[in-house]
């Protein structure tokens, strides 16, 4: 019998795993879609090469980081390892996103190292691993399944770390301070891109629960993905709903925004939610999200990709909704979470201020005007994403 | 000879064409333009920043033809290519010196 | 060893459900790419909304209203409302896709939820649910595994009564009568399209088995997969043959379209084929498409994704084909194929006609002619989906 | 206890499966990217016609002909059928790409045929199947888990007989001997492709394990999918570098292709190695891949896809490997490896070369020069594949 | 009338439109091309085989102008559109004989 | 100055270039147009609809000389793009009253 649901666990993570790496291309094809044509080969190869570097330094040192030692009882070990390995490029993902068009490559891929190989390892350790601060003042009892703070306000915090040391894309605010639109190259990669994504979430959050080898545990992992759904439902319809009330637009980037703000929110808890409440989690997500893409703008932190509205704003709200809609009083308190989104966003944001300020001593984050106004393609990849399109650059 | 310029609606250019094409016209150049005018561009919606698009896309037609027939081609394409709404479009004429049919070598009148 | 099945049934529900899913970005491309470029945001953001507001119904009313209750004892309940919550938005996807391009996105909407949480259930309960008919005359013996009918015809159906409301595109046919062909605008989006509804389509029928975790429900699920495949290729090469015999051409766009006809023929009763019958279902499916798309031209009937031709013409063959190839004499016979197909023709037909019709009088269905002249983008979304490709609005 | 390992392990090659159909996108998407754009819908009307001839071929013949017949006792029959049909389209898509631009499809389609019942069933009959050569000297006792010979190079070698007989593009080489270089049209659907046959391969290789439901096999399962994913890493990653260090550039088309190589080099053993050797063959792979690509361009062997580079070279590279890496001395032997790829090699592309030559006769394999400069897709499928998009035909 | 051809480097569209607007111009016409010229173009890699991409995009301005205008006009877009380095582009005059607004059939100078 | 505008057909394009570089210009701008004429647009099928294309792709040249190198340089065009069969294009000449390099306000010939 334990053959069996070590045999069906170990099963279970490798499809939730390959459900994660469909994000991969759903990260690449959604920011591909969202920059000016004349950046896409360079955030493809982004998005690549992240996947690339980080799992390959979480199989080097990471995972050892986080985790202790390689090891599982309940599966075997290789597919425990995968499982995890999935979730690494996530957090670079998120900020590579928000940087793009006018960063340079060689040093935010030493950033992703150190990202990969120690940031989010330590994150991983405190929250979810080893605990190697366990009984000290900063032991950390926040409840976060899938990683709505250790994930997503993680890669959210570095990317503003980021953003406030590269600056805005030149033309993005006039001198006078007006703000100019920047309009997404391709609509239909941002939809595929975003629905990889949608689709890559059941695994992400449906194999954070660990085992469907039981009854319970199905029903945990049913439920999960459930409400992983019903928030990105919800996201998407409230984001559609308020876009209509303002402007008379159905938006679709928006929209999409919106899902997947919900799908960030839902992340830290959906397996402790009756299947209603993801309505409202998901809803006040998209809210968030419709709010802070333009307060983002007004502030000039200029994130092309909408990254911080969906994944720092929600992530911190989708930690805090534990805290409010499922305190069990004793192990899971909203000051308990509260304290968790705290301390990671002080260290997730000092430490990759630090870091990408070191780097930048070195090797500059911003690339010349003149790669940013050919466009980084020509730059990064020698050569054009379309090359057989006429395009008015701009 | 004439070379006569059309800036044009885009949608009105098979209305055009067929027009011109039942005048025996034989050949015309058309390219893909944007404008700017007394016809206000839209508005635009991006992720909650609205912007204006102020070059509208037009078509360019370029028509090379006998001095006679100026006058019946401009009338022409008026008829047909207007809207009476703004942004309908202009029509220039300018001098052709020499006009050569590269396959044949033929010159000026028997070149178009 | 109960509790194992349960495990192994609740996983599988939810592959299968994933796979269903798959389908969401699927139909988006393929319509993305069939449409004219101006009209591809407002056709991505109907699909993106048909999937989040049909599903949300679908969980706040439709699954009582179909099936009664909630519950099941042989998976988890949460991964068979997922199963089946994963089919409502492709009734309404199917119509929509046919009447893009000219149709308002308001009154669509309306009706996207009217269909999900009533029309469709209503079809629901009467063939595969609670059976509120059942003991009347109208009770319905029809087979239909994953829904040839439920699914595919009703959605047929109601795509005919709105595209009988609403008329053609401005252009489609000429005043003496001639057809005018408007092509696809991106042809790899169609077939990235056609290949990801092709793959989902072995969830909803592998799915639709219902179980896997015995001996014969393992052979059933494989056998269904394995016939909806056979189906789906001996669709995509009778309508090549075709193609190529009448044009000398092996139009991609028929090609791919020959193969979804076939899949929506097997989709009645893959489960009760040998391997070699798919083969026929599935190339006579390609046959129907390939005279029906001209036929629905010829009396101006303009579905510019050839919806009709590959999920009603289909749909009512595939429940046609059970009673052929199928028939038992006894719970399966082609009378009661028949009278199921007849009873939600007029039912789905009907219903759709009324609703659509009551819409219009509040909403007009059909936008105006500035907006479809000008494309959906601009007027629904505020943007456009290819800003920087110069293109040629035609 | 035997019925749920019998469940399992249908629901494990159905799941195999599914995966491995994710790469026929993958393929379509790929070579659409990186052909020109007047050649995209003939390429993508291929792939499609590729998967359904070779699939139909392998359910009418091939399969009886390559494993003698019908049945399996672990799992259900249909799915032991449908995961290995999902290998058989493979072989041929290899070869479809590296010829595209240039090549009439009629010849091709019979060459599909002839490849997919017979050539390919050969192969698999001789190192995987029935064996009628067992006893013979020409015995092989290479191991070949997934097929980087049975598969990459079957299909490699092929694909160099067809250029050997079909020559270059036009242009592509200047008459003093220059090479000219002809860029990839669409990349972001290059990337696309690309990282769906890096997730199909997890299918493609964890599904050769055979069986998931033993906890000895679910650890071979998931340390292949691990050492899989590891070797398309350091492919990507090796690949990255090289590029970097040879001309300051990231080239993504380079890097996509460093990491399929990696993949394709893996794929005869990834459960012989520890979790470690991966990055070293990988590695290797992708050295090969830089150094084959303009090694083959020097010789004028013109592939526009660079299916050579990625598929013969590191099908032969990835077979010597398990030589180096993982002999026993005892059932698997560097010498035994060797004779397995040159006499699958003499195989392959003797057999190929006869049979194309003599398709030849009848129907010229190369397409009018006209039909070439015009780009097949008018020729082929009538259309073309981004009428709105005003682009420059070179 | 005189037709005024300026080819410029296309990130100074913007600053030469505004100039213009500004100056009273009501109207132009432009186009995305490609020029060939002094300024090299820039080396692409695909695939490990270089190659030069040598039409460089540009964009064609078309405004058709009274006489009068015609140096004031030359003088904005030269100001605008230089950034000093090769490649900065032409402006070619040429006569226009006339010139109609399609929407009104007004000619001449009352149509531009 | 005259202003030569050449229609050729798109794959004639680099030979032209070519020969014309040889001949010593050292600059010209060339658009993507489509081009109606004697030449018949091809039949393309749209799921079992057939329809004709009759805008063809064609390339136009715009170049700028001085009046004595108007006589070669048609003449250097018409070698290098003909290929004998309808629909290789026209060239047209035009007066240019004033040319100026905007990079250094040089103006007419020395402009070119
Ligand atoms: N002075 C000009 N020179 C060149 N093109 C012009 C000029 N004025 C207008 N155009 C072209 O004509 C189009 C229509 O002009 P607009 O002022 O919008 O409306 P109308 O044609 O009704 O006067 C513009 O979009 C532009 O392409
Ligand atoms: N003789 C010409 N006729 C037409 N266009 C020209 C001519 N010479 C140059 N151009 C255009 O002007 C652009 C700039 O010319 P170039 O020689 O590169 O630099 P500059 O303007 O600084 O002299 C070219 O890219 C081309 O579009
Ligand atoms: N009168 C004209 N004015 C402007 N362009 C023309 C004219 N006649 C032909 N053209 C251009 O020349 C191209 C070739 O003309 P066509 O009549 O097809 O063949 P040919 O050049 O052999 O006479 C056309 O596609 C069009 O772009």
């Amino acid at each position: 019998m334990h053959d069996l649901t070590y045999v069906i666990d170990t099963f279970f993570a490798l499809f939730a795993m390959v459900l994660i790496i469909f994000m991969v291309p759903g990260f690449a094809m959604l920011e591909a879609g969202l920059v000016r044509t004349k950046n896409v080969s360079a955030v493809l190869m982004m998005n690549t090469m992240i996947y690339a570097v980080a799992s390959m330094g979480f199989l080097l040192f990471g995972y050892t980081l986080a985790f202790g030692a390689w090891g599982s009882d309940s599966m075997s070990l290789y597919a425990a390892f995968l499982f995890q390995m999935a979730f690494v490029g996530k957090v670079v993902n998120i900020m590579s996103g928000g940087i793009s068009e006018r960063a340079e490559i060689l040093p935010m891929a030493l950033f992703t190292v150190i990202m990969a190989t120690v940031l989010y390892p330590v994150v991983v350790n405190w929250v979810w691993g080893a605990d190697m601060l366990a009984g000290t003042f900063l032991d950390l009892s926040m409840y976060d399944l899938a990683g709505s703070t250790v994930i997503h306000s993680t890669g959210g915090w570095a990317l503003l770390a980021a953003i406030l040391i590269i600056g805005s894309r030149k033309g993005k605010y006039t001198k006078d301070g007006k703000i100019k639109a920047i309009p997404a190259s391709n609509i239909p990669l941002v939809t595929l891109g975003a629905f990889l994504l949608w689709i890559g979430w059941f695994g992400f959050n449906g194999g954070s629960v660990g085992s469907i080898a039981s009854k319970e545990s199905a029903d945990a992992v049913a439920l999960t993905i459930l409400n992983t759904n019903t928030a990105g439902l919800a996201g998407a319809i409230v984001a559609g709903l308020i876009m209509y009330a303002r402007y008379r637009k159905l938006d679709i980037t928006m929209i999409l925004n919106g899902a997947l703000g919900g799908l960030v929110a839902i992340t830290a808890g959906p397996d402790l939610y009756n299947i209603y409440e993801p309505i409202l989690i998901g809803g006040i997500g998209a809210v968030l999200v419709v709010l802070a893409v333009p307060f983002f703008d007004k502030i000039q932190i200029d994130d092309p990709v909408g990254a911080l509205s969906v994944h720092l704003v929600n992530g911190i709200w989708g930690t805090l909704a534990v805290g409010l809609f499922a305190a069990d009083g004793d192990s899971i308190t909203l000051l308990g979470q509260l304290k968790g989104i705290v301390a990671i966003a002080i260290f997730a944001f000092v430490a990759s201020y630090v870091v990408l300020k070191l780097i930048n001593l070195i090797l500059p984050l911003r690339t010349s005007e003149e790669n940013e106004y050919d466009g980084l393609d020509l730059e990064v990849c020698g050569l054009e994403s379309y090359p057989e399109f006429v395009n008015s650059k701009t | 000879m004439k070379k006569i310029e059309a800036v044009i609606k885009p949608f009105k250019l098979e209305d055009v064409k067929e027009a011109l094409v039942e005048a025996g016209i034989s050949g015309m150049t058309v390219s893909e333009v944007k404008g700017y005018g007394r016809q206000q561009g839209h508005t635009e919606l991006y992720r909650g920043a609205e912007y204006v698009v102020d070059f509208l896309p037009k078509i360019k037609i370029d028509l090379v033809v006998n001095d006679d027939q100026v006058d019946e081609i401009i009338k022409l394409i008026t008829d047909n290519a207007k809207t009476g709404k703004i942004g309908d479009g202009k029509i220039f004429v300018t001098n052709v010196e020499k006009a050569v049919r590269i396959r044949t070598g033929e010159t000026d009148s028997e070149a178009v």
